[in-house]
């Protein structure tokens, strides 16, 4: 079980602190589907950060398993949202099969685990591209093909389908949801799109602009998903909504 | 960066090659300056061409260049170590700036009575003197490289378990390889400029009969000029073979390949 | 000197373009140097020269500034003077500046003599052709019946690095050393001498000398004659007021008066502007192929005034000419 | 890259600096080597201090700094030069490239005949060879630096209408700056041995009583090893000084602010 | 009026050519919103890069006002795909401001026009963060900012809008309608959001996943367009479909 008790992460600028988060506490139970929500620069990624243990906490604690977490680790695999982070030396094939290797995969089978995940998320034929070869989306789905591979206790996932197409997106979508029902992982999911955290989410963080919590909603649709099924739209309209109000808030604060 | 062209960049080298070859003749031959100290470059590739086929000048780049071989791969080893070390912990790094500072501008030639008192006047003190021309250059090349490192390519280092030696070969060293082929081509030119000087100082001590330092030196003294440049020349040629079929190639394999420059 | 000349009578155009450009090495065999330039004596000789001083770090530079017409007289030993002339450059011996004690220094109690020098026993002199390298050669020529015998006892090494590399008692047990390392050495209880310069020479020889090109000599010859002059009279300075000579090189050389009072009066130093041994060096090195011609007479490698100096008695030669031979002859 | 945890660093420096002295000491005061030749640190200090104090050594470093600052300046302004007619042209990048291979192995001693040929025996040859010294690893680094030049840097700079000079300095220098200080905290060192070096040989050519090169040169020939270590020590202590208040301060205020390293 | 014709692009591997664009001809008048849409990899950044000059054809002809594009130029402004366009050594203020000041405008009406479009995008408050101080959707607004605040004759925009909230996405749609409406640039927009293209774009141009012109559609919805509105959502199930045919229709060529 991931705990965070009021985390607080605070940039020490030239002559002010920038309270990037303000005291976060929640829980997220192991195999539980966990979305992010929230306006740009509202502090998602810094979150995410924290509990991949790649940002240090400025107050508070993140606790995976009652243990504080200190540093990155293998049980925590983070699919960025930037597109430099595959390794520029490895093609696709290279990347996605390299953390396989050091975590001691034999050479058949972690080239057979590589190929599966690249095929799954549509790259077969590009295994042998250097990342500079590829495509925006074509990098952000060979870094989750990388991820997945390495079949993680927790996936920590930052927008990794902002740069794919409606039909790349939802093909991608399935395949999560199909290996996050067979290994059940924790998935921590940040996105934008409120229909995705719908279809995705057991339960959904609406963040504030200024980095606090605006509310937790347990999201009890059945699954599989779809838009259109009874109650997406109603969740829907609801999500947004505080979304957007958690928006005027902030900047009526400001003002 | 700009795109070239022509596939074939040997040729516009060697145009310009020759250019300055032409224009160092027609120099020495229009004698402005005295020619026995600017010789012109036929007479150069003359005593280059005959010291060539009596084996002389091999046998002297040879023992230099396995000098500077010997020296390069010790070098490496160690600037990698001392800048791995210096990524790794706030003390050690706090220590290679320190002895960096410290070794980095002190001419090899003010640390001859300590090198002779450690390591005597044979190899040893020559290999010496090219270890610390080498090592401080790559350092901070390789320092500045490793700190260069994209910290997202460290974070997925370590999320994947990687540490230490195995973070450092996986993927410091890939990542911030542009910079260690930069200090890989200075320190080669400075092993050689080391390995010139300090077979000036200790000669033929080691009891063969020196290398094209000490042919350089025994040239000058002797007062032939053209020899000396021979000797360059010679140098020279190594030069650009080495950054032809080396480094060239080592670039095409790899920072070029992965779209790094 | 030759044609002593009044600088009244000087030649006007020398005057308008008297220009003289000097340079010298370090160390004290170059004392007279010093004090013409802190005397201003050129400057007497031939008032409103202009006189460049240039102190250089070695023999092969003051030869190429020569060659390539930077320096006018430049001061060196036999070798490279010897070399340049093989080589066709155009110059002469000026004057001689001094003679310094030289000897083969050794921390090993089995040596005595160049007989006890074994394989192993490495001797440092300062380059294959260098004084120190010819008279060692020359001695066992004499003392051993082959003058390449010691050649794979011989490596070569700078002086401050060979000092330091006896001091060290590393790879090297001998140096054919020159002041001041002579005297550094010769002050160490722990070293000894097994052979001195005059022994190997069999005689006196002059160690440095000042070397004028041709072009100077020729086209500007008042200023030659006044450096000459300049250069004598220093000389009688050294010799005749020590003290006060010690006084006026000891802030040059970040020396005490006294400690250059030692050197400089130093047995077996002697400053003098005539030129001792030249003619033997000149043969020894023909023969041992260091150079391809042999001068035929002094003045084939000599000014006038050096000539003047040495003499030249009909029929045989006279007591100096002899001693550029050398007891060999 | 690793980060620190404490603010002061020049207190760890500082103690590295302290423990390296005493072992010098204890090493010397040992007897283990010959003590004229490694003298204790702490005469070494006395020496120094006694040349501080009385002038000597003020007015011999002034002297050779003055000539390392030209030399750098220049270096600097040709290194740009060469280094943006390479990205510019292909044709300049390969007459660069020959140049460097060429030149960049040579050693300045071998040089000397061509440099007193053209520059004489005064300053203009020890800036001559300090140039030598200083341009090629500048060069090499700079090179580098513009050609990992991100293109979209590059195509962004275009699209603004930059061209030539302007887009040299406006994107090209501050996005190759980690390379550009490497280069430059390279030259630095290099320009002190080079400047050591060739007044070693140039000695007091220009006239005035020369710099640290030929102090330490003459120090050597009376055999007082202190003098040259207070000399060295000289060039140490002014080594650091730049480093930390220097180059430290000029990665603080750009490539550290700006995220680069 | 810029014209392409029979453009084609093709990327040299090792062993093969990598044929990314098969001859695309198409027309934007002045002043046209033109959208394309196509999966992930089909060579939407490519076409785009080709038309902003900064990489070249490999065959065919790019004319603009009816002279071939040889090279970038400050008549055709680009936001890039990716987080790293803006300049790591200037602040946000001083990134917007810097092609004003290339071209030559005074310091103080820069300053203001930069303000404008830094409070226009939502980053009123963060003038002088530095780009490594920003999260990922702040950076692709901040480079929008600068892009507009350039108003030049073409605007390309290669996903602007991937990494922000459904919230931030409509008010800078909304934005940017209104400069498109009052300078009337011309303004080429790759995008994935099928719903956003709709809303955007006079015309709609759907790709092939291999690189060739599946149709480009018209788009006669009365502006201001809503989600909503009549015939939004037909147009919206058409598109869909030609983008999801175009890639199966790929895939079944390739197996
Ligand atoms: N080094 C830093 N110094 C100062 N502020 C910083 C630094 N890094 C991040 N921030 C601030 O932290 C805030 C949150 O950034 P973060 O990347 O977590 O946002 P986000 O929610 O992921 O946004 P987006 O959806 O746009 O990616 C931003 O306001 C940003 O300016
Ligand atoms: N240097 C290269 N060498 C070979 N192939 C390349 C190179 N650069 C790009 N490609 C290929 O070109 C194709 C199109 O790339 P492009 O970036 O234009 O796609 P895109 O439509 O923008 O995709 P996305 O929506 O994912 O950004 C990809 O298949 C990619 O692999
Ligand atoms: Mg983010
Ligand atoms: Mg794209």
């Amino acid at each position: 079980m991931l705990e965070l008790q009021e985390v607080v992460k605070v940039y020490l600028r030239e002559n002010f602190r920038h309270e990037v988060l303000k005291g976060i506490s929640f829980q997220v139970s192991q195999g539980e589907f966990f979305c992010i929500l929230g306006p740009s620069g509202c502090g998602k990624t810094t979150l995410l950060r924290m509990i991949g243990g790649y940002e240090k906490v400025s107050g508070g604690r993140i606790l995976l398993q009652g243990e504080e977490i200190t540093g990155p680790g293998p049980d925590r695999i983070m699919v960025f949202q930037t597109f430099d982070q595959l390794f520029a030396w490895q093609t696709v094939r290279g990347n996605v099969e390299y953390p396989l290797k050091i975590n001691g995969m034999a050479r058949g089978e972690r080239r057979e685990r590589a190929d599966f995940y690249i095929e799954m998320v549509g790259l077969k034929g590009y295994e042998n591209y250097y990342p500079h070869q590829l495509s925006g989306g074509m990098k952000q789905r060979a870094a989750l093909a990388r991820a997945l591979a390495l079949q993680p206790q927790i996936l920590l996932l930052d927008e990794p389908f902002a740069s794919l197409d409606a039909q790349n997106r939802e093909i991608l979508q399935e395949e999560l949801l199909r290996i996050w029902n067979s290994l059940k992982p924790t998935v921590i999911f940040v996105t934008h799109a409120v229909d995705e955290a719908i279809i995705l989410a057991d339960r959904i963080l609406v963040m504030t602009e200024d980095g606090d919590i605006k509310m937790i909603v347990e999201n009890k649709l059945q699954r599989p998903r779809r838009p259109g099924m009874p109650g997406f739209a109603r969740m829907w309209d609801f999500l947004y909504e505080q979304v957007r109000s958690s928006r005027w808030q902030a900047e009526k604060r400001k003002n | 960066m700009a795109k070239r062209m022509f596939a074939n960049r040997l040729l516009s080298k060697l145009f310009w090659l020759l250019l300055l070859l032409l224009l160092w003749e027609l120099i020495s031959r229009s004698g402005i300056f005295e020619p026995t100290l600017f010789p012109p470059f036929s007479k150069i590739l003359l005593v280059f061409w005959q010291e060539l086929t009596d084996g002389l000048l091999l046998e002297k780049t040879c023992y230099s260049l396995q000098l500077i071989l010997k020296g390069l791969f010790l070098s490496l080893a160690i600037t990698v170590v001392l800048s791995f070390g210096a990524v790794s912990s706030r003390w050690v790094e706090d220590l290679v700036d320190v002895l960096n500072s410290i070794l980095h501008p002190l001419p090899g030639i003010a640390l001859l009575p300590v090198a002779i008192l450690w390591f005597g006047i044979g190899e040893t003190s020559i290999l010496f003197i090219i270890l610390h021309s080498v090592i401080w250059p790559m350092v901070v090349n390789l320092k500045t490289g490793f700190r260069s490192v994209p910290s997202i390519y460290l974070e997925l280092g370590r999320s994947f378990g990687l540490k230490g030696i195995r973070l450092l070969g996986g993927v410091i060293l890939p990542s911030s390889l542009p910079y260690f082929i930069s200090g890989l081509k200075i320190g080669w030119a400075r092993a050689w400029r080391a390995v010139i000087a300090a077979e000036m100082v200790f000669g033929a001590a080691s009891g063969t009969a020196g290398g094209l330092g000490w042919h350089i030196y025994m040239t000058r003294y002797y007062f032939d000029i053209a020899g000396t440049f021979a000797a360059l020349l010679a140098i020279v040629i190594i030069g650009i073979l080495v950054e032809e079929l080396f480094f060239n190639i080592l670039e095409k394999m790899t920072i070029k390949k992965w779209g790094m420059v | 000197g030759c044609q002593q000349k009044n600088p009244e009578n000087a030649v006007l155009p020398d005057r308008t373009a008297s220009k003289i450009t000097i340079a010298t090495q370090y160390g004290l065999g170059y004392a007279p140097l010093q004090i013409m330039e802190e005397k201003k004596l050129v400057e007497k000789y031939l008032p409103g020269v202009e006189v460049e001083w240039k102190q250089m770090g070695t023999g092969p530079e003051i030869r190429e500034a020569m060659v390539a017409g930077q320096v006018d007289v430049g001061f060196m030993g036999i070798s490279p003077f010897l070399i340049g002339w093989d080589k066709g450059v155009k110059w002469k011996i000026a004057t001689a500046s001094c003679s310094q004690p030289l000897a083969l220094m050794t921390y090993k109690e089995n040596i005595r003599s160049l007989k006890d020098f074994g394989v192993e026993d490495k001797i440092a002199t300062p380059a294959v052709a260098s004084i120190q390298h010819i008279l060692l050669s020359m001695a066992a020529k004499r003392e051993l019946g082959d003058a390449r015998a010691l050649d794979n006892n011989m490596i070569s090494l700078t002086h401050p690095d060979a000092a330091t590399a006896l001091k060290a008692k590393k790879d090297i047990a001998a140096h054919f050393a020159s002041p001041p390392y002579l005297f550094e050495e010769l002050a160490d209880p722990g070293l000894k001498k097994v052979l001195t310069g005059e022994e190997a020479f069999g005689g006196e020889y002059t160690f440095i000398f000042g070397v004028a090109t041709e072009k100077f000599h020729d086209g500007n010859p008042a200023a030659y004659a006044a450096f000459i002059a300049a250069f004598n009279e220093a000389v009688a300075f050294i010799n005749s007021q020590p003290e006060e000579a010690a006084s006026i090189l000891a802030p040059k050389y970040n020396l005490s008066p006294e400690k250059v009072y030692e050197y400089i009066t130093w047995e077996g130093t002697n400053y003098c502007s005539t030129p001792y041994g030249i003619m033997a060096f000149a043969r020894f090195m023909k023969e041992a192929g260091y150079i391809e011609k042999m001068p035929a007479s002094i003045s084939d490698i000599a000014f006038a005034n050096v000539q003047a100096a040495i003499g030249k008695r009909y029929g045989e030669m006279s007591a100096i000419e002899k001693l550029q031979w050398g007891k060999g002859e």
